[in-house]
């Protein structure tokens, strides 16, 4: 069983999920030959054909439209957005057609929508966003997060074998970095959508978060054992469907939540689990409800702006001590 | 009983195509029921008995029926999303004259279990997609699914239709250009009826001749009479032939004329020019069916009295049954966020 | 002083920019000589013409691209989507070039986009739309959300005035029937973005609203008033900028929380609230921070069905009882 | 010391336009000076000096420049908006050396202040708005400021230009239709060099001759060879001083090659065509102005050296001025998301 890196394993999963059913495809600009801006689709072409590895025109709104169309008419498309920034273009397509689609009419639209997601990577305002926030409001449509190896590839397959449309943020930053033995094929292990994980066990507070602060969050859970403090990790895994019950045990043993996320602070979504800890576990809690989050402005280019824009180890550390001594 | 199939040959582009007298006389049914079910449901709507905004087709019968008649129906059929003046399409698609009429009502046997209104009609089982409000989104979902076809090598078609005003959408460009790009069986059908709104189509677009934008993605197109039912017919029907073997996407103009307003609440008094409003109403797509088949096909009046009886008779039964059909339990409105299955 | 309606309030705050400022102007679809499909526009393009009030193609992407580059251009472009949630489609143009261009260059984007929004009018899924949550999250944007005709007035002309790109949040729902002595013309009262409004003052719980819900929030209090509970209201007014001390000092006071909109629950702006209320004022609340919202769906067309969907004035009122009694 | 001005006559649908000798060597002198900036920045690329991408226009630089200098410059001059290959655009409508390469470094002296990179480049004082990434978006902007123009009876245009894989784009479709409709001065400029990242044109369009794509909206286009920096000059001044002059958009499309690859790091020999590369080579745009400043101009080899010689000084300075700026503080990061004042 090879290690792999999470960029290795959703080439992985795509490929697995492409053998395993012949109505999965993949689309998008460059995704073909070139196998996409950052290989996830490499391979792809070159084993099951252009009809099946389709690189499309510069057209996100058109592409989102036609994977809606494919996925309706039987197929599986898996659309990929060369940055997840451009996904704004395609915005329309998928909360208008994709998310409502099924509560209308009952037919169901089964469609991946990767978006290689988020910072870290010096790639200034256009090339870093973390787009869960433009749809995690949107009925109808699975947000899911991966930040392992291992979920990478478990998660994009059991998004691809979902029956709705799922927009799959893929974070950059860890497409190198995170890496583990990811058993695949046959013996390949799906991971289900709506089921978060506990990271790590702990008593005195709850982390709660997703994708690339996972990481930093298991870092400050080791700093604060040193001194003591024991932190639990729940990575959410997917946003959408939430486990609500994971969140709440979690905040119900430890009494105090802290949601960390790369994402802007403002509506993103940890305002949604600190409401739902606020008013499903409020007897529970013995301090406030924090959030730590990247700053409300867009994100800045050069590498000392970006790292003040974004929520660091120390930010979280800072945090979590403030709250551990509440 | 019926002569023999005469040859109709709209443009020179494309090839002549057969309309046998019992064609014609299907062709003319489907206007004529087209018709009755609109001027019953404008007349439930001034009741108060529906729901939302009432849009009406009138007098663009013959674009709605001449563009679905060329297709196969069905769940394994060809895909089809109408334009909203079109409700001859969904009629002739499949779709039950009283669940339009539930729909409009807003009653449970609604296509969409009254969760969405008017033309906002869909299923599965028709191969019918349900349109959404915002218009040309449905052009990228047709490319979609005539990929799916193409994919799986199945002779199927896929067709949407739409208002002059939608080619002002960007979707209508990424989805006509990659449709080209792909060489997908996907068929546009472009309604110019002049108006989107309150707005004369010189202020949507310098190009009122909407086939010649078919040129910047390289699709072959044509344009037509879109108030000559066999024209649209035959227009249609070689273009999703063409599409069906191989051809590639194919686009057909209709040009007609909006013969009111925008819905059934716009004051288009105040900005249509009556005297052109008068002529097209000359040039009504049923009347002029009529006289054709009258006069060169030499139908009875009978046949035909019999034909708009028939469509008077289903749009009772039709209008009857809505009305006995309840309204959806308030718990519908939890359900179907997601789907279980895809299949 | 004539009494005016929300709608009509919009429309003599549209007449008394144009008239104070030659470098304003309205765009969008219908606009013009019909003076928009609800009438808001009117008598503007007969008063200051065609070149001050565009009748556009169906482009709502255009229309704000469009918008943005004559704001920077120096003029105050008013731009009206048909209906709020076409702005779906101009979400690229608003997030990408709108939101983040004073950021990066310091060059300001003074532009408005009107979005006629909400529900309650058996519009169906796609004309009742709350546009609210697409962009709430998005640094760089003003969202407003009058819930009366005074406000209507004075917000948009504040809109209008304001350096930044706004997002105008007008209810359909109010158009005819909130309605007020509204001054225009040389005696109207501008009314500041960023300042919430304590509609109805009170010491047993908070209801912090805006928009359609402000007059259901109202009866509400109306009917606890003679239950022997006493409740304070707080109009929002403006999402962004939030007015954080007013809904602070109100929850201080009264110890709960409860957050009401129309808009869908999850992801709502509410959760953004709840998040900020859980965080800064925790020590001061009594009970669970409570969201009364819409159901998690797209918005069923039929009225039975709509009325399930959209929180009532009976969903409040139990809330606001159950928090009352905690 | 000059000979008289030439004409130059590019498409017969445009007026000819007089290049003087002092003309023809300014476009020569600013093509120079943007191919030592890139050279340099390629340089201090490959040294990771510059954090994130880089993007060259190499072989390009007939169009940037030849965009740029028919505009007015200055804050109440035109404004211009152009692609990521456009280096040339940026430096003639007035942006200081030393500033871009400070944008490339992410210094403080950034015209984004190091809030973006690369050719995200723009201000106020220059009518330069910053680009975005996603492609198209600048061009309803751009018909945004041509309107703002009109409206103000100001004799003013307002210019982009995109890659010709932009084209697919909604926003190219939306941004045209409205520009024509609205009958502003906006001049829209295709550089259509082949190749979209790794994607050919071919499977970008099947209407790969772009200016035809302008006919969709009723807009007068015209294309000229985009390596020949006195056809580009020429086709822009002629669209500019019609835009300029109440002529409406304009659209010209200018054919070029990329000459490696999308960035930097693309490894493009996997997949462009090596005996291309080195036809296209062959017709680099600057050894083509060179010729012909030498052998049709008659100037002297020792008079282009010194401009040569001016435009490596000044990158030269440049590069010390940017090195020796500072970084922002973080605290930076925190400023600028809402304006005080639009003025
Ligand atoms: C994207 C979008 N913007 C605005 C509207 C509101 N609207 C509904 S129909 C219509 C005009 C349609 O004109 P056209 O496409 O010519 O069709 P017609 O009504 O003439 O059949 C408009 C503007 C809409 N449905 N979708
Ligand atoms: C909307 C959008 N989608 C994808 C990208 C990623 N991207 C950057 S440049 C590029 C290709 C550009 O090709 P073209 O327009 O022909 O310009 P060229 O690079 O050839 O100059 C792509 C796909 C983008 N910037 N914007
Ligand atoms: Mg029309
Ligand atoms: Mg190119």
């Amino acid at each position: 069983m090879p290690e792999l890196t999470y960029l290795e394993a959703i080439n992985a999963a795509l490929h697995d999920e492409m053998d395993a059913d012949p109505r999965v495809f993949c689309l998008g600009e460059d995704v073909g030959r070139q196998g996409g801006a950052f290989g996830a689709t490499k391979g792809i072409q070159q084993k099951y054909g252009e009809l099946r590895s389709i690189d499309t025109p510069v057209a996100e709104a058109g592409i989102a439209g036609v994977a809606i169309g494919a996925a309706m008419a039987g197929q599986r498309p898996v659309a990929e957005m060369q940055f997840g920034d451009f996904v704004s273009i395609a915005f329309d397509q998928i909360v208008t057609c994709a998310a409502k689609m099924h509560y209308r009419i009952g037919w169901a639209v089964p469609m991946v929508v990767r978006c290689p997601n988020g910072g870290g990577v010096g790639g200034g305002p256009y090339h870093s966003e973390n787009v869960e926030a433009w749809f995690h409001h949107h009925a109808g449509l699975k947000i899911v997060c991966p930040a392992t190896a291992d979920d990478a590839y478990g998660l994009l397959r059991a998004s691809i074998q979902d029956p709705n449309p799922v927009v799959f943020c893929e974070h950059k930053f860890l497409y190198r970095r995170e890496k583990a033995d990811v058993p695949t094929g046959a013996d390949g292990r799906i991971v289900p959508l709506g089921k978060a994980r506990v990271a790590r066990t702990g008593s005195d507070l709850s982390i709660i978060t997703y994708a690339s602060t996972v990481r930093l969050s298991m870092a400050v859970a080791d700093t604060l054992e040193a001194e003591g403090t024991s932190v639990e990790v729940v990575d959410l895994r997917t946003l959408v469907p939430l486990d609500r019950e994971a969140v709440l045990a979690s905040v119900k043993k430890t009494g105090k939540a802290m949601i960390v996320h790369e994402d802007n602070l403002t509506g993103g979504f940890g305002a949604e689990v600190a409401a739902i800890v606020a008013q499903e576990a409020f007897e529970y809690l013995d301090a406030p409800v924090t959030r730590v989050a990247a700053i409300d402005t867009p994100i800045p280019f050069t590498p000392v702006l970006e790292r003040e824009y974004l929520p660091t180890e120390e930010d979280i550390l800072r945090a979590a001590r403030e709250l551990a001594a509440y | 009983m019926t002569s023999p199939a005469r040859k109709i040959s709209v443009v020179p582009d494309l090839p002549s195509v057969e309309v046998s007298d019992d064609l014609a006389l299907d062709l003319y049914y489907w206007m004529t029921l087209t018709r009755a079910v609109e001027e019953r449901a404008l007349n439930l709507y001034r009741q108060g008995k529906l729901p939302g905004s009432y849009y009406t087709g009138r007098g663009q019968e013959a674009i709605a029926v001449g563009i679905a008649l060329p297709l196969v129906r069905g769940e394994d059929g060809d895909w089809l999303s109408p334009w909203i003046r079109d409700l001859g399409s969904y009629l002739v698609h499949g779709v039950p004259v009283w669940r339009i009429f539930a729909q409009f009502m807003g009653k449970a046997g609604s296509t969409t279990r009254g969760k969405d209104g008017n033309l906002h009609i869909g299923g599965r089982e028709w191969n019918i997609p349900c349109q959404v409000s915002h218009m040309a989104d449905m052009i990228p979902l047709t490319v979609g699914a005539a990929l799916a076809y193409k994919q799986r090598g199945e002779k199927r078609v896929a067709v949407t239709s739409f208002g002059d005003a939608a080619t002002s959408r960007g979707d209508f460009h990424e989805g006509l250009n990659i449709a080209a790009v792909l060489e997908v069986p996907a068929v546009f059908v472009a309604e110019n009826n002049g108006w989107g709104y309150s707005t004369p189509i010189s202020k949507q677009t310098k190009v009122t001749d909407l086939h010649r934008k078919a040129a910047a993605y390289g699709i072959p197109a044509v344009s037509v009479d879109g108030n000559d039912v066999f024209a649209v017919y035959a227009a249609l029907k070689a273009s999703v032939d063409a599409a069906r073997e191989g051809g590639g996407p194919q686009f057909v103009e209709c040009k007609t004329y909006r013969m009111g307003g925008h819905a059934a609440h716009d004051k288009y008094e105040s900005y249509m020019p009556m005297e052109v409003l008068a002529e097209w109403s000359d040039k009504d797509p049923i009347k002029r069916a009529e006289a054709i088949l009258l006069e060169e096909r030499e139908i009875t009046e009978a046949r035909l009295e019999s034909i708009r009886e028939r469509a008077r008779d289903e749009v009772r039964q039709a209008v009857e049954q809505a009305e006995d059909d309840g309204y959806p339990d308030a718990a519908e409105a939890h359900q179907g966020v997601f789907a279980e299955t895809a299949d």
